[in-house]
């Protein structure tokens, strides 16, 4: 796989690019991971709405009420066609990941599970996809049982068919690890997953920014994703659920324009999605969501895909290098744009503090993964991640500035 | 605007040719369109072939809503059941003769589906958006 | 009271206020009881900010990441400022108003009530401010009552005082009702509701917008709003809560950021204000936010309001002129700048449909708030709604496309 | 950068003057910074003026963290209790000697945290980021 598009021509899309950071090092961006930068064609999105339509949405007849409804409806199609989802319906805009995970576990999970129910998560998981159900599982008591990740850091098939011989109402999972970048084999997982009747969650946090993600194709019943990963803004996230599972879904959170009816004791809640959207939404963050699925649909996300493999394949490479190093993860053909390390003897901040000195920003942490980095037994990792605007030079640059961490704590 | 507004509208909204409830009928169904309470209620006699050959509709809304469904059922008389159930948005559209935004046309959708839920014969809880799509 | 800042001068804040719509009619937006609209300094400062800034926050290490976090926070005090509060700690970043009151219903709400409590809502509440306290009511058998409207559409003092003699856990209200604009005495029902040993929760959705609202002095328990009515983004409001009932309450939303620390089947929670903003926030939207409410300060919440009332107060008395109108709400010193209204025998979408043609903005329906149109005994009304940029002008402009109406279905 | 990483920082991450765990000892505590479970525990001798005589660190973190509690320990030899409690993250800035991004003053202000929960004999759960701003 190689690149089929001008990275340099599309770098240009990205006015942060060009930021300077401290002594005029030019900013190389390795933390998209984390979050993502925004195209032009992002930010104007939201600025052309603010300027020009900006209003409150689904009730209001003026021009501007239906220009801005028309907006937000364009936007969730724009979202469903890049996961090729049956109808817009089925996407339902929430605020993140995380929140759109919490939506399931607190009207899907409520509803259809009681004491002693299993639910399958792994190893893996990032807290967005733990805590949820842990509280769940505390209030309902139910069983969480986890699939292991294996020495080389994939998904462990073998224990997972192992764990479905428990009957699992639900099996929750990453399709790409934050921290290791290993894709797993959703669709395999999903199809093993109904024939032992359980239904799955996908969490496409690291995946639909960076893979084809076809939800009819995976036979996926829920999949959330970011905005905000994906070249979007912050504030929006989507949930995308099958309709009929959807329609069955008792509503999260109560307030206007989720109801069809009110009454001083009692409601009617609205079809789907708006049952799910409680209040006013982030409307403008919509627009900008939209325009990000375009974008990427437009690159197409088998040129984005191959263009990190390469990337990633090449930051290996270039890392393993490196004496000392230890670098968490598969390798590169089942892993995608993502490469956490240690270093003997440094710990993770001193080397995102140095390299940040260089102009490269890296995260160092836990990446809201502690338990996956209990079972690598460290504490933390150093987290390089690349995207579409990231280029051999900047792993060039990467490699230059571990060696000068080496220097200065050596 | 004008154009929104032209005469044909006022006068449908003003004097309604088949305003009214038809008692015997062989299809009855209402509903009301959320974001504003309007409400619409259509009647359909159909012969042994389910051709219509009587309907009517009733309740209260915006200009929009009442001409459309003036309008609607002035147009399915005559009409098999099978051509009622096969109508969409457009052919809505195009018998008002003007543009709608995502929210008037909700209006001008009602008695569509009203129309077409009751034609189906769907439940109170069947009825959705899609029905108009 | 008289405006005490020149209003042609703000307006040139307001880009959309260039805005032609249909053919060549300048915008005449009366609609920012539904969303207002943002100023230039709201939407540079998340231009800005994706420009410049963009990165996820509260765990990075590199400069844009501190510079991220360093604005949020920021974000957290100029709101935090502008309502008074003890401490920005106290300020939780949720969507909207609608999740604010859901996370207390759903956390504080759970853990403190119990089967026959009572909670004291208005009839002039918003849905967002009745269906999440439905269906807790559903849950936990909750009973609900309702402080009914005067005559003279005031909040109904001696019914209050009556049914707080049911000792109910719980007084939710709204400070301005978004359709009669009354105005309602917020400390006074405080002050009782604590006497008879409730908490206090205030929907201060229209009037932190828009009057000075000082938490502190109100002695308010919990207070919710959202920035979108006050000049800043969609995609975020806030909930004010006392540090003591936060500290005390469990978390809503699990994931990413509100957890201390995380193991495979357990976690601890984060301090407040985390422990309440699960996964990425709305960071963009935090400094869009931020910006609005310091504008609003840098112009001083009692000119705002004193502004607002000038415009109302003319155009009660411009739209009382016109034969066939009924306006619903008190008169003038007790109302907020919103005037919403019926006309003989026309239909408000009707009504906003010809004024859109006209260039102006209204809006059509129930407000999201049914059960009040039921008390006033219709299904729908139009209403018309000011904030610092309106002009009397404009009103007349308003009046001027009444008689149009009333002209074309004459 | 080069100002962040200034020589004493490195220097006291690599060579630490005041590392260990006194026993016995008149104050105990520790806490995790949640960011990245960077660890640090303070042990404190007092005598009967409550006036700090030995003190002590340990744990593990990134070389802010560490150089912050070594230079903060180093501090307090000698100082009263009251004065303890009463030290704030300005002068941990100033004992470090650098400007902090608010993430990174969690590190450094970890030990501070610690030392003043210590101080005042708070327990694990009344532990918050105000004692240090
Ligand atoms: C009084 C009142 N409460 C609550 C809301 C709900 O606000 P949001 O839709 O931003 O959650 C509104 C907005 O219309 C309102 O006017
Ligand atoms: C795999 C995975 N899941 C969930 C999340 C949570 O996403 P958000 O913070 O946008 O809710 C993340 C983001 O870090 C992630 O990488």
């Amino acid at each position: 796989m190689t690149t089929t598009f001008d990275v340099n021509m599309l770098r240009a899309d990205f006015p942060i690019l060009d930021r300077k950071i401290g002594n005029a090092k030019k900013l190389i961006y390795l933390d998209s991971t984390a979050t993502a930068q925004k195209p032009t064609a992002v930010i104007e999105a939201m600025n052309e709405f603010y300027r020009r339509s900006n209003a409150n949405i689904h009730r209001g007849v003026h021009t501007l009420a239906e220009e801005s409804t028309a907006m937000y409806e364009k936007a969730r199609e724009q979202v469903a066609s890049l996961i090729n989802a049956d109808s817009p319906r089925e996407v339902i805009f929430t605020r993140n990941t995380t929140e759109s995970i919490n939506l399931v576990a607190y009207t899907w999970g409520r509803e259809n599970m009681a004491s002693g129910d299993v639910v399958i998560l792994t190893e893996m998981e990032h807290h967005s996809n733990l805590v949820p159900w842990q509280m769940l599982a505390e209030e309902l008591d139910l069983v969480l049982e986890f699939v292991p990740v294996t020495d080389d850091y994939l998904f462990d098939m073998k224990a997972y068919r192992k764990l479905l011989l428990l009957e699992p109402k639900l099996v929750a999972f990453t399709q790409m690890s934050n921290v290791l970048g290993t894709i797993t084999p959703a669709k395999e997982i999903i199809s093993l997953a109904h024939e032992a009747g359980a239904l799955t969650l996908i969490d496409g946090a690291q995946s639909v920014p960076h893979l084809p993600v076809d939800v009819q194709d995976l036979d996926a019943d829920f999949l959330v994703f970011s905005a905000h990963k994906m070249l979007g803004p912050s504030g929006i996230g989507a949930l995308y659920g099958k309709m009929d599972l959807l329609n069955a879904m008792p509503p999260f959170l109560g307030g206007g324009d989720m109801i069809k009816t009110v009454h001083l004791r009692s409601f009617v809640p609205n079809q789907v999605p708006y049952k799910f959207e409680a209040g006013t939404p982030a409307i403008a963050e919509a627009v900008g969501f939209g325009a990000a699925a375009e974008y990427l649909q437009n690159i197409g996300m088998e040129a984005v895909e191959a263009h990190e493999h390469d990337i990633a394949e090449y930051a290996l490479e270039r890392l393993e290098e490196i004496p000392g190093i230890t670098v968490f993860g598969p390798s590169a053909e089942n892993k995608g744009g993502v490469a956490s390390f240690v270093m003997d003897g440094l710990h993770p901040h001193d080397i995102a503090q140095i390299l940040d000195g260089e102009g490269i920003a890296v995260r160092a942490g836990h990446h809201c993964a502690q338990p996956l980095h209990e079972v690598c037994g460290v504490k933390a990792t150093t987290r390089a991640s690349f995207y579409i605007y990231n280029t051999k030079e900047e792993v060039d640059a990467l490699i230059e500035g571990i060696y000068k961490v080496k220097e200065i704590f050596g | 605007m004008d154009d929104l507004y032209r005469q044909l509208i006022i006068e449908r909204y003003k004097t309604p040719h088949y305003r009214g409830h038809l008692d015997p009928h062989d299809i009855f169904f209402e509903d009301d369109n959320p974001v504003c309470g309007d409400h619409i209620e259509v009647t359909v006699r159909t012969n042994d072939e389910d051709i219509v050959t009587e309907a009517a509709f009733d309740g209260h809304g915006c200009s929009i809503s009442q001409a459309a469904a003036d309008l609607l059922i002035e147009y399915i008389h005559g009409k098999k059941l099978d051509e009622v159930k096969a109508l969409t948005k457009d052919d809505v559209v195009d018998l008002l003769g003007i543009d709608l935004g995502p929210v008037r046309l909700k209006c001008a959708l009602l008695s569509l589906k009203v129309l077409k839920a009751g034609a189906y014969g769907l439940g109170v809880d069947e009825v959705s958006d899609e029905l108009v799509e």
